[in-house]
């Protein structure tokens, strides 16, 4: 890994991998975006298709931020920044809410993580290091309650090293409950059957996707 | 576009199938979804499971649905009353099974279902006949009930006003089980006496939000109202 | 008991049962009233005195029963008789109702009994009868939700039998939840000391009341 | 006549005990009842269990009174923010005991606590060191957790109005814990910009019904806000 002088392919951006989720989600889903990368997807849904954003506070139908000077504290996402409530949407309260998440009503949730392991057991929520002070908010309600759950993360750590693993060595936020992991490299099903390549970044081949990557790796 | 409104109650109704567990909302007359019960009676799938407050009153709704045959097994907290003589003859002869809960286990229950809770500990019901066989266990000096929830196939619900996301506000007690029917039904299924455009309802005020709404489908109100207080 | 030729007592009317129960409801009580019997309560709460009748049915600050004609089969009570809506009451779904009722926010509930045991314990939903049909309804979750759970109930069955009893012969609605007895002879304390008497029907002696009753009494 | 609205925030306050446990309403800023805990720190119980779903940002509410050190324990999903450099300092003295729920578990052992139930399954958490010592089961094939209640000695929550009979409603999605978390208390106390007359609330509209809510009292609305977007 560390010995690869140049890359030969075109890893995809925040924004590439963000338009590659978008297009799986299909009109009427629910869908949950977790903070950081995944809240990229919004920007990529297609104007005329009508997803449904939920958001844990209590939002269902959450718009887009709104303009400068427009802030209403009262409506903001999961992250606390300030969104909008589409036509429709509908506000409840936090107990409503995490039922939506956790009585297996949202289609899909996005969230990052720190690692995947082949078997679907997600990281994403410590890094398990002594000093650090844990946070885990809706991470594991969401993990395990969507119907789907999708992960959106780089391929690789900074040093290189595969965040696929065989096993996780952080701290589990759910156990066997990732379906699919879109990365800068590839989008990977995760299955009964092993790990499943959709599609790979412009000029990767499979060969070199799976000396990137921890764990065994099919053709789809 | 997402329009989950559909042009009528067969429509509605046209995939309902054989065996299906039916979570149908009303405690008595109020709430009770009766155009819907009358297209299931039509629509004649079979060896349903019902979950209702109640077991039917007079000829109608519920208890014309149990007339049809096509009830295996009712669940409900109080199915004895002065006008519910269909599922009493049923019951006698043997031909109905009954599955009597005390209605607060039977809001929780059906609200379990929803959120996604495996089962829960409550006291209602503990010493008495009606836990007899099940989970108990002392809780901070205090004696409980395991109970599970019920997961349905299919929700009816009665509500006041729908709109094409599927969002519904409800009338005085006629909400009763519907909010929690809706949330715990694979396909709930809203009859409504006015479809409203996106937005007409007041964000702050929906009660359903269309997250556990499959179908809406708009009844007249004059029939159903005499329905009700028949 | 069959040998009393002539009551030199007054047995309390229903209403005036009612009226006892009515004069130990204070303010501010949140209070849910079972059917039969215990509806009358109502009728005897003084005017000024603001008291939160709850219905299971989803009403709080339920009113009485509207003027010929205006009946709204929209808003029912408990037992499917029309009622009205306070000002200021709120309507709320089924879980939320039973919530109210299970969660220990009713102050008092006054239910109707078949029998009530010394240790409390409360039968009044199932006469046992193997041809009856069973219906529970909402007394399970009241006799052991509410803060303090009354009884209302003639003394005696048809035949002269005390219903106040060493232990239920009927199946029970809840264990050791009963807290006070309003019959037409006295109104009775259960506590962990015993019953105690806390007052009797006009002209009736506590010799009296306890040759009638099936259980030891002493005065409050 | 009932009335529940009192005068002042130090009146609402006043009896307050030492240890208690205080359901306190908020997600980051919106639905935080900033004067009733700047009323708190003044009142100055000592010993304090919290319940939040953070632990306090920047230097104002929830971080304000960490700082006074009168707080024994937080209970919260998700405490390490960009601003929550007061809690942080205190955790790291070990001066602050944390206790991290996941954040639905936090809003239904709260709900849970309300409504009456002893304990429940939940799959959230399962096979992670949150679960950890907890009993878990499988349901259907699936495995839970046993999580219990969480009650409350005092709840403080911020609604947007309130009546005399202690009826609220909430603005967006400043609702969040308020409801649940005024059922799961002793004492709830509700701040509200408008104190209204009995009736002006919709009854199909009332989120949190008076039952669940013992005082109300008013704020003004450009004092706090300024607080919320700090």
């Amino acid at each position: 890994m560390n010995a690869i002088v140049k890359e030969t392919f075109k890893r995809r951006t925040r924004d590439e991998m963000a338009a590659c989720v978008a297009r799986d989600i299909p009109e009427g889903a629910y869908v949950n975006l977790g903070i950081g990368l995944p809240t990229l997807v919004a920007n990529h849904l297609p104007k005329g298709r009508e997803v449904f954003l939920h958001s844990e506070n209590g939002i269902l139908g959450m718009g887009p931020a709104p303009a400068k000077g427009e802030e209403d504290w009262d409506l903001i996402n999961a992250g606390k920044q300030p969104v909008t409530l589409l036509t429709g949407g509908a506000y409840f309260h936090h107990a409503d809410s995490f039922a939506m998440m956790r009585g297996g009503h949202l289609d899909i949730c996005v969230l990052g993580a720190f690692q995947v392991a082949a078997n679907g057991d997600l990281a994403n929520w410590h890094t398990g290091a002594p000093d650090a002070i844990p946070a885990v908010g809706g991470a594991m309600d969401l993990a395990v309650g969507a119907k789907r759950t999708f992960v959106m993360m780089e391929h690789q750590t900074k040093a290189g090293e595969s965040k696929i693993v065989a096993q996780c060595s952080y701290p589990l936020t759910g156990v066997a409950c990732v379906r699919r992991v879109y990365t800068d490299l590839a989008t990977i099903d995760i299955t009964a059957a092993g790990l499943k390549v959709l599609d790979m970044a412009e000029g990767l081949t499979l060969a070199e996707l799976q000396h990137i990557t921890g764990v065994p790796l099919q053709a789809a | 576009m997402i329009d989950k409104i559909v042009a009528s109650v067969a429509d509605a109704l046209a995939d309902v199938q054989d065996g299906s567990t039916i979570l149908m909302g009303g405690f008595g007359g109020a709430g009770m979804p009766s155009e819907l019960i009358d297209g299931l009676i039509e629509q004649g799938a079979k060896d349903l499971v019902i979950v209702n407050n109640n077991a039917g009153n007079g000829e109608t709704g519920l208890a014309a649905l149990l007339k049809t045959g096509h009830v295996r097994k009712i669940i409900c907290s109080f199915p004895r009353q002065a006008d519910s003589h269909i599922f009493d003859g049923l019951y006698r002869a043997g031909k109905l099974e009954l599955e009597l809960v005390p209605q607060g286990n039977l809001a929780e229950r059906i609200r379990a279902a929803g959120a996604g809770i495996g089962g829960f500990f409550t006291p209602t019901g503990y010493g008495t006949d009606l836990a007899k066989g099940k989970e108990t266990r002392e809780i901070n000096g205090r004696m409980y009930v395991l109970e599970s929830p019920i997961h349905g196939d299919v929700a009816l619900v009665k509500a006041e006003k729908g709109d094409r996301w599927g969002n519904l506000t409800y009338r005085k007690a006629a909400r009763n089980f519907g909010p929690i029917m809706a949330s715990a039904a694979k396909c709930a299924i809203a009859q409504v006496y006015e479809t409203v455009e996106l937005g007409a309802l007041d964000p702050e005020n929906i009660v359903t939000p269309g997250i556990f709404v499959k179908r809406v489908v708009r009844v007249g109100r004059a029939a159903a109202q005499l329905k009700v207080a028949a």
